[in-house]
């Protein structure tokens, strides 16, 4: 068995979602994404038993692409991160009603499974069309399903695909490039390339355009809020919790890789510029009126730190940045499912209208006070082992960029624990507010507990992923 | 056995934060409360027999329970060391904590919350064990951000009440600007030494092979770290604003534990700090301005638990006097000295407090005296301790410190000396306008007034007696403390001989108190003063009254800057960020439909663009050379 | 100054006149004719050049088919007045400029190039009779010859098609 | 036996012949609004080629570019027909054939 | 030669189908011929292209016009279907229009499979007469009768064009030979007509697919024309034109000098920027497409900077842009049916109301856009790759912004069809659209998903 079966088991699942009908959509959907996730954990055992679960075969002669698939720690752990998410993100909507669910749903397992062959894909241009393919739902998904006015959605909805679709577009070139000097898009051959200065410069920028817009590094975020905001809480959450570290693992994967020496001399810009995200996200996100918009900004600041982890070139930073992704990922889930569950019930996710839920709904309060928590990284959770890594590696580069990089505790905490008071403490809201039921609870409750537990006992994700680290800092210093 | 008594220890709060947050609601609030002290009182029981053992074989306890995190330069384990310094804690945190418990049985009874209140309670103890147990700088750190959290929950306990939320959410931010300082000097002795566990920097610190700056500036980031926690300038303004939460809480985490886990860490990394006298000397200067300011502020506030508060941070100064000094053992004995007291004090204000149904400003007390006599006579001899009235603990630990001040500074002899005498007048203050003359409530309250229960009373009157005794511990000439922490500290003491000296220094310290205490016994006994509405305070009694406006000051430099620059950014930049992404698509529009005009339907000018473009390519490949 | 050269001179004169009149005519049917006069003198040059068949199907074709086609379309379309209302100054003014350019560009470029004087090939051999041609377009031509059938055909069809009424609209 | 006529009047000539006769061609239709008169315009710009090619022909002393002629012919009298089918549909609807009213369709 | 003669026969076969009255036969019968036609022509693969010299040197079947022809052919019988509905009113002239159509395609074979430039030029007449026919075919409409007028008025300027430049490569070579023209154009006191003659033919062909500065034509033409005929415009004409301008300059010119090249470079920009910047504005789909259609010229002529190897490129590209380009117009003509025009306002919300003929529409946008899997991806990235490898970064960086801006407008439609509200009744799809929108969209994504079906064909 090996990752091409995840594969198609996603795909085969979208096409079951696509005929099982509307009212079984939802259910087809959360089957076929559990039996993904049970069978990515049977990879990983196989994995770590030594056998060689990637994949490769020739696809395309003239140019040369090949289907091939990589699995190292890197990508088992981004996948696991995809496939444990995605039943979560289902689940998670099942306290919404979605007209054509069967189309919802399909576009959501296919968006899965176009991310997982992004984290997959050890050719160049096989993961370009990933890379794009995990576009397509999204925009649909936002589009169709979003909430708010159409008119600006679709305005925001189609700066997102257009934007991210420049940056990428530039990725191509850089690919296009990167095949004409090596006769291969196969990752091997592409690290083994002996670029020049100037070829690196473009190269590096090339990616980094794709990167940053998607990451997204400032000043190329404006699209996110926005589309945060009307995207339908399933899309954010597919977005923020997924995609968003397609960009981040392609930096680690690819860009700085193939291009280490611009990657060394722009060191430090890069940081600059990712730092100055976590700074600007965190001040933005202050004043947020709107819940969802609010977590937006606060992604941007977290993403900045893990982008900065990825730029510092070290092994905790690249470690960390990895460890980041995964905390985030989840946390950031919780997150919007906890302003969905806030907005099924109170139909708002204005801050101000909101407050004083706290004293109807304790479980609600405490399962969103830990993600608050968690998202300001307190230490026993995953998140803290993350920043503390990538904190760790900044100061490594040079103190001041942690020194910096680490007002994120103190401006996350303000921030999220602001939006904390208001949204949920103060006087009991004239409005009922139920508690979450069973399928919410489990949602929440699957998210706190790996927090909690790798939070403490990180190492199995550590073992998993630093081998793979080492073997591309390794290309990186060749 | 012991790994598992030790897990035990540590773990018995825990479970009964679980126990409580899970089951708290179906059970009674006896039973939650009753669950919750025992679990602290398990670990008190264990933290005494740990201590005897340690007492009986030197020997430091340290057991590695699990890998945690690992960096490219080190791995750390998730390890518990109970040394001398760990079990002094432990033993006062667990023992001050379980009488807090059991005092808050009775004071909470009424809260519907209550057992969230000992989950809370209980989740404080665990982390604040943690802290104490861990055997490297990070398992500290989990404890520190976790006594923070639970700062958090317990200030805002009545999260009804915005005001309230707003002191938790500020105690909560303030100790991550410590916190900041706390993980960039980690960041710096991990990167000179390659670990983070106590005994291996010490080691590496004594050899003696680190860049001296960087070790000051890790020695430094560490002391802010140790600010935040401990509430030392310039970063003090949330501990009284700490009081926002239960009585109990105050009493536990905002004046007993919590806030000395500052003087805990310095006193854990004392080796480090022996290497930087720069860094000593600005925490000196820093414990002493400290003291004098919050006394100063102490002087003239009236909310019962804000003169409490500032007390504590004025001595929790003078503890980081000590400590800059390099007198850690005097700092620790006045930790311990003034966990009895101040939190009896605080208990006692509980006491008060709930007598009066939630008074708790004093121009509204008066004469209580008789109505609780047990709460007037351990209040009574908490602040004689915390004056420093012989032979009260109190007496002994600050004469210490202020003994240290005196070799090293006179300077800062003089301002602790006035710090000290500002104590004892405010505390006079507080307990005449609280016990003494006539009661200045209203009648309902006057008629309701009564003593405590029992529940409240025994723990108060065990820290009273503490407060008595607790300076046996330390006495001159027998100087137990000194010689138990020993084998921590780095560099040994020089014990203090009792000399001509020292007792010219005890008797001034004692006049001084004494003539603070006649200072306030003038003023609001025999004047028979009552502080004036707020309106009514002018001048620089106003400035004091208000604190020196620190916080407007904070407010007006950090706050409404950040806000405001938030505020720009959210509503200017970003739209300006966005139009310009949205400019090249404008500009592309706009060519659009520029470009339509020329597209004008007329065939002679397609023609027209044709032929000149035959031209113009013709002329480019054969004639433009 | 040879006969020939100069009844050269005189043809490619009166050819560029005609051609010039043919455009600058207000009356179409003034045009026209310039333009029968025009394909006349084109014939006298392919006379000139000995090419006799070519000679005598342009003007059965040109001046025969075409001409009276153009002319047909005139008189039906009733155009035979002078009512052509002029293009604003500023188009006339770029056709010319555009016509000098071109005319400047394109003789600048032939007049650059090395021009081949002197002698020409003169095999001698019979390349332009009918029965050389005839030959030459039935055999090697032949495919092409075929195909230009299909296009007079689809024109056919093609002009049946834009001008028939359908039968079934009202 | 006849003489190369080239040899007395010389190719260029033809060339530049029929290159101006092509560029009044090309001026034709830029220069008038009729659209008969712009068809009759292409006629001569085809003339002028097929002047050339037949140049061209007597030049390489070969048939083939007499046959391209006719060949050329057989399409412009295709093109005209078509053309003047056109234009009468045209002239049936609007009522005239001057190109430059023919702006239903811009922008 | 055998396809040549087969298609002539058919559309001969129509005409006579007329006579008989056998017009419910015609669309069946031409389909299946042209699908036997097909076979032949791909059967002809396997015989090797030298030994078809028995045409005089007019025509060889070689690979290169094997595989276009073969697309042409494919083509055209889905343009084929598409007519029985589309000619529903007017049926008496109905054969004369399939008998076009099927002409057309003669002369787009003998377009790509010519080796004489006799025969070129008689291709692309037969192509140009009958497309001017097709467009002015609505009678009655002046919006057609404008749209035949103006094409046939620049058409035929162009083959002036055309027809002056193959004088004067005559005149510089003394054939119209392409093999014999090739031998020479690298001799030695090559006259400057030959470069004159080549760069005029040029021109003329850059006309025909609508290449800046020469595209004005195109917006108008395709406006105006018959819905099916700017499909055929779009989609056949188009590649049609772009393979024989390829085969042209490989056919008659070594190599390209640098100085032609940067010229290329310069059209390709233009047509690519000029193309997409003004579909943005656009309300009339088929006009959008028109400018589509311009900018994916641009596209195209980049092909020609690598021209010893883009052949298969071309086709790819080719085929990629004509399957989707057919879905799109069968989408297309089937919504904007009973419509006077065919502004953007007709698609608002057939997402909802028709979901599938939406997805083939988006499908087939994407495609032109470049979004894989389908094969419109893979038809840039090819080029863009050729293109790297040849050094000319500068055109592919303007190809990536251009397919940028036009994402831009592709997803105005798009996004009419799923967010705008639909103010009409489901209509019954006639099954002929249907079935062509969804055979070309999965031919579409078939070669997206395995290019080296047609990539490989020419090696």
């Amino acid at each position: 068995m090996d990752v091409t079966t995840l594969l198609i088991l996603l795909l085969i699942g979208a096409v079951a979602t696509l005929v099982s009908g509307d009212k079984l959509a939802s259910k087809v959907a959360l089957l076929f994404s559990l039996v993904a996730f049970g069978l990515s954990i049977n990879l990983l055992l196989q994995f770590n038993q030594g056998t060689d679960i990637g994949f490769v075969s020739n696809w395309i002669a003239n140019p040369k692409v090949a289907l091939a698939l990589k699995a190292d720690g890197l990508s088992m752990a981004m996948v696991l991160l995809t496939t444990a998410l995605t039943p979560l993100i289902i689940l998670s909507s099942f306290g919404n009603s979605f007209n054509n669910s069967k189309n919802f749903y399909a576009l959501v397992l296919f968006m899965a499974f176009a991310m997982v062959g992004t984290f997959l894909a050890a050719d160049g241009l096989l993961y370009y069309i990933f890379w794009e393919l995990a576009l397509i739902p999204i925009y649909f998904i936002a589009l169709i399903w979003g909430n708010g006015d159409v008119d600006e959605r679709k305005k925001a909805v189609v700066k997102f695909f257009i934007y991210t679709l420049a940056g990428s577009l530039f990725m191509l070139v850089g690919f296009a490039y990167l095949y004409s000097k090596a006769g291969s898009f196969l990752l091997e051959d592409l690290y083994k390339l002996e670029l020049s200065h100037c070829e690196q410069f473009w190269i590096f920028f090339a990616f980094f355009l794709a990167y940053a817009i998607k990451i997204p590094i400032i000043p190329f975020h404006t699209w996110q809020a926005k589309v945060y905001q009307k995207a339908p809480t399933v899309g954010t959450m597919l977005l923020s919790g997924i995609m968003l570290k397609m960009g981040l693992f392609s930096v680690i994967r690819w860009q700085l890789p193939i291009a280490p020496d611009a990657a060394k001399e722009y060191m430090p810009i890069l940081i600059g510029l990712s730092i100055a995200g976590v700074i600007y996200g965190s001040i933005v996100a202050l004043r947020q009126k709107d819940l969802k918009k609010l977590l937006a900004y606060s992604s941007l600041a977290h993403v900045g730190l893990i982008a900065a982890g990825c730029y510092t070139l070290t092994v905790d930073g690249l470690n960390g940045a990895v460890y980041q992704m995964i905390a985030h990922g989840f946390v950031i889930v919780g997150l919007f499912f906890a302003a969905e569950v806030i907005f099924r019930r109170f139909e708002t996710r204005k801050i101000d209208e909101l407050g004083g839920i706290r004293s109807q709904a304790s479980g609600f309060t405490s399962m969103f006070m830990i993600l608050v928590l968690a998202s300001v990284a307190l230490p026993g959770t995953y998140n803290f082992v993350g920043e503390f890594t990538v904190l760790y590696s900044l100061s490594q580069v040079n103190i001041w960029f942690a020194v910096i990089g680490g007002t994120t505790i103190i401006l996350g905490a303000y921030y999220m624990l602001k939006m904390f008071q208001n949204v949920m403490l103060g006087e009991t809201n004239t409005k009922v507010f139920k508690d979450v039921n069973v399928s919410e609870a489990i949602v929440f409750v699957a998210i706190i507990g790996f927090l909690l537990f790798f939070g403490l006992y990180p190492k199995p994700i550590n073992d998993l992923v630093n081998p793979a680290i080492k073997e591309i800092l390794a290309v990186i210093n060749r | 056995m012991d790994t598992n008594l030790a897990l035990l220890l540590l773990l018995s709060p825990f479970v009964g934060f679980l126990f409580n947050i899970f089951f708290g609601k179906k059970v009674s609030k006896g039973i939650s409360g009753a669950i919750g002290t025992l679990t602290v009182v398990v670990s008190f029981l264990l933290s005494i027999c740990f201590f005897a053992q340690l007492n009986q074989n030197g020997k430091p306890f340290e057991i590695s329970l699990f890998d945690w995190i690992q960096v490219s330069n080190f791995k750390l384990d998730f390890g518990i060391l109970l040394d001398q310094l760990s079990l002094l804690w432990l033993l006062f945190v667990t023992g001050i904590g379980s009488l807090i418990h059991l005092y808050s049985i009775s004071y909470m009874h009424d809260d519907e919350n209550m057992h969230k209140f000992f989950a809370y309670l209980n989740l404080f103890v665990f982390f604040m064990i943690t802290l104490v147990v861990g055997n490297n700088l990070l398992v500290m750190f989990i404890g520190w951000e976790g006594v923070g959290l639970c700062s958090y929950l317990l200030i805002g306990f009545w999260y009804k009440n915005q005001p309230y939320n707003d002191a938790a959410k500020k105690a909560f931010i303030m100790n991550r600007i410590g916190d900041l300082g706390f993980l960039i000097g980690m960041f710096i002795i991990a990167a000179l030494f390659s670990t983070l566990n106590y005994a291996e920097i010490k080691s590496a610190v004594t050899a003696g092979d680190a860049n001296s700056a960087l070790l000051g500036l890790a020695a430094l980031c560490l002391f802010i770290g140790a600010c935040g926690k401990s509430a030392q300038l310039p970063l003090y303004t949330w501990l009284p604003d700490a009081m926002a939460g239960p009585t109990p809480v105050s009493a536990l985490i905002h004046a007993a534990t919590m806030v000395t886990a500052g003087i805990f860490m310095v006193t854990r990394m004392n080796f480090l700090f022996d290497l930087t006298p720069d860094v000593q000397n600005i925490i000196a200067i820093v414990g002493a301005i400290t003291a004098l300011v919050a006394a100063s502020i102490g002087l003239l506030q009236n909310d019962i638990k804000k003169v409490l508060a500032y007390s504590t941070v004025s001595q929790l100064g003078l503890m980081f006097l000590a400590l800059g000094l390099g007198a850690y053992t005097v700092a620790v004995f006045h930790v311990i000295t003034h966990a009895f007291f101040k939190a009896c004090l605080f208990l006692g204000s509980g006491s008060v407090i709930h007598g009066l149904h939630g008074e708790q400003d004093m121009r509204k007390m008066g004469g209580l005296r008789k109505a609780m006599p047990i709460t007037f006579w351990t209040m009574m001899i908490s602040t004689l301790a915390i004056a420093g009235i012989f032979p009260f603990a109190g007496f002994w630990s600050k004469d210490e410190i202020l003994m240290v001040a005196f070799g090293h500074n006179k300077a800062l002899w003089i301002v602790a000396s006035i710090a000290s005498i500002m104590t004892a007048f405010y505390m006079f203050r507080l307990m005449y306008l609280t016990f003494f003359r006539e009661f200045r409530g209203t009648e309902e309250q006057k008629h309701h007034l009564h003593e405590s229960p029992k529940l409240i009373t025994i723990p108060l009157v065990i820290l009273a007696v503490l407060a008595v005794i607790g300076g046996a511990i330390n006495l001159p000439g027998s100087m137990w403390l000194n010689h138990f922490l020993e084998p921590v500290l780095a560099a040994k003491h020089e014990a203090h001989h009792l000399g001509t000296q020292e007792f010219i220094l005890m008797g001034i310290a004692l006049v001084g108190a004494i003539v603070g205490i006649i200072w306030a016994n003038a003023k609001y006994i025999k004047q028979g003063f009552v502080p004036k509405e707020d309106a009514e305070i002018v001048g620089f009694s106003k400035t004091i009254y208000n604190k020196y406006y620190v916080d407007e000051f904070y407010t007006f430099l950090i706050v409404k800057p950040l806000n405001g620059l938030s505020n720009f950014f959210r509503t200017t930049l970003e739209p300006a960020l966005g139009k310009v992404v949205y400019g090249f698509g404008t500009v592309a529009n706009g060519i659009g439909s520029q470009g339509k005009k020329l597209q004008n339907g007329n065939i002679g000018l397609y023609l027209f663009v044709f032929v000149l473009g035959i031209c113009a390519i013709i002329t480019y490949l054969f004639i433009a050379q | 100054m040879s006969p020939v050269l100069i009844t050269f001179y005189f043809l490619a004169a009166f050819t560029l006149a005609t051609a010039f009149l043919t455009i600058y005519s207000k009356n179409p049917i003034h045009s026209a004719i310039y333009l029968v006069l025009c394909m006349v003198s084109i014939m006298g040059h392919y006379l000139l050049l000995n090419a006799q068949f070519v000679a005598i199907v342009q003007l059965i074709v040109y001046a025969g088919a075409i001409m009276v086609l153009m002319l047909f379309t005139i008189m039906l379309m009733n155009l035979n007045k002078e009512d052509e209302v002029h293009k604003p100054r500023i188009t006339r003014l770029g056709a010319i400029v555009v016509f000098i350019l071109m005319s400047i560009v394109l003789i600048t470029i032939f007049i650059n190039s090395k021009t081949i004087m002197g002698e020409y090939d003169s095999s001698g051999e019979d390349f332009q009779s009918i029965k050389v041609l005839g030959k030459v377009l039935l055999n090697e031509y032949m495919v092409p010859f075929e195909f230009a059938s299909i296009l007079l055909l689809v024109a056919m069809i093609g002009t049946v098609l834009l001008t028939k009424k359908e039968k079934d609209q009202k | 036996m006849i003489e190369n006529i080239l040899n007395i009047i010389g190719i260029e000539n033809y060339i530049f012949l029929t290159v101006l006769l092509f560029c009044i061609g090309v001026f034709g239709v830029l220069y008038r609004r009729n659209a008969i008169i712009v068809f009759m315009s292409i006629e001569i710009m085809l003339n002028a080629v097929n002047l050339l090619f037949v140049a061209f022909s007597t030049y390489h002393q070969d048939a083939e570019g007499q046959v391209f002629v006719f060949f050329s012919m057989a399409v412009a009298a295709a093109e005209v027909a078509v053309g003047l089918a056109i234009l009468v549909s045209v002239f049936r609807n609007l009522g005239s054939i001057d190109i430059d009213n023919l702006k239903n369709l811009k922008g | 030669m055998q396809v040549l003669i087969t298609i002539v026969s058919l559309g001969v076969f129509c005409l006579l189908a007329e006579i008989f009255n056998l017009r419910k036969l015609l669309v069946p019968v031409t389909v299946i011929g042209l699908l036997g036609v097909l076979g032949i022509s791909l059967n002809l693969w396997s015989i090797d292209s030298s030994i078809d010299t028995n045409y005089l040197n007019m025509m060889a079947t070689t690979k290169f016009s094997s595989a276009f022809s073969s697309l042409f052919i494919v083509l055209t019988i889905f343009i084929l279907l598409m007519s029985d509905d589309f000619y529903k009113d007017i049926p008496t002239k109905f054969s004369d229009f399939i008998a076009i159509k099927i002409f057309l395609l003669a002369g787009a074979v003998a377009m790509v499979s010519f080796t004489n430039l006799a025969m070129f030029f008689l291709g692309i007449e037969v192509l140009s007469i009958s497309l001017y026919i097709l467009a002015a075919s609505r009678r009655l409409d002046i919006k057609s009768n404008e749209a035949g007028m103006k094409y046939f008025l620049m058409g035929s300027f162009a083959s002036g064009i055309i027809l002056f430049g193959i004088c004067l490569v005559y005149g510089a070579t003394g054939y119209f030979n392409l093999e014999e023209i090739y031998a020479l154009s690298e001799g030695v006191g090559m006259p400057v007509w030959f470069p004159i003659g080549v760069t005029l033919i040029v021109i003329g062909m850059l006309f025909k697919i609508a290449a800046a500065p020469f595209h004005f034509w195109a917006p108008d033409v395709y406006e105006g024309s018959p819905a099916l005929t700017t499909a055929v415009m779009s989609t056949l004409a188009k590649v049609v034109a772009m393979a024989t301008l390829y085969k042209l300059l490989s056919g008659m010119t070594v190599a390209l000098g640098y100085k032609v090249e940067l010229l290329i470079v310069i059209i390709s920009i233009l047509s690519m920027t000029i193309g997409n910047i003004m579909a943005l504005r656009q309300k009339n789909v088929k006009r959008m497409l028109a400018f589509s259609g311009i900018s994916h010229a641009g596209f195209m002529l980049m092909s020609l900077l690598t021209l010893s190897t883009a052949a298969s490129t071309l086709l790819y590209y080719t085929a990629a842009y004509a399957l989707a380009g057919i879905a799109a117009f069968a989408v297309i003509i089937m919504v904007t049916k009973n419509k006077e025009n065919e502004n953007i306002e007709n698609f608002n919300g057939i997402g909802k109301t028709n979901p599938l003929m939406a997805a083939i529409l988006t499908a087939s946008l994407l495609s032109m856009a470049g979004i894989p899997i389908f094969s419109g991806f893979f038809a840039k990235f090819m080029l863009f790759s050729d293109t790297v490898k040849a050094g000319f970064l500068i055109v592919v960086i303007a190809g990536v912004i251009n397919s940028i801006i036009s994402v831009g407008y592709y997803f105005k439609l798009i996004l009419a069809m799923y967010t705008k509200e639909s103010n009409e009744e489901k209509v019954a799809i006639p099954f002929a659209y249907t079935i062509v929108a969804i055979v070309a969209i999965v031919l579409n994504i078939v070669i997206g998903i395995y290019p080296s079906l047609l990539t490989d064909l020419l090696q």
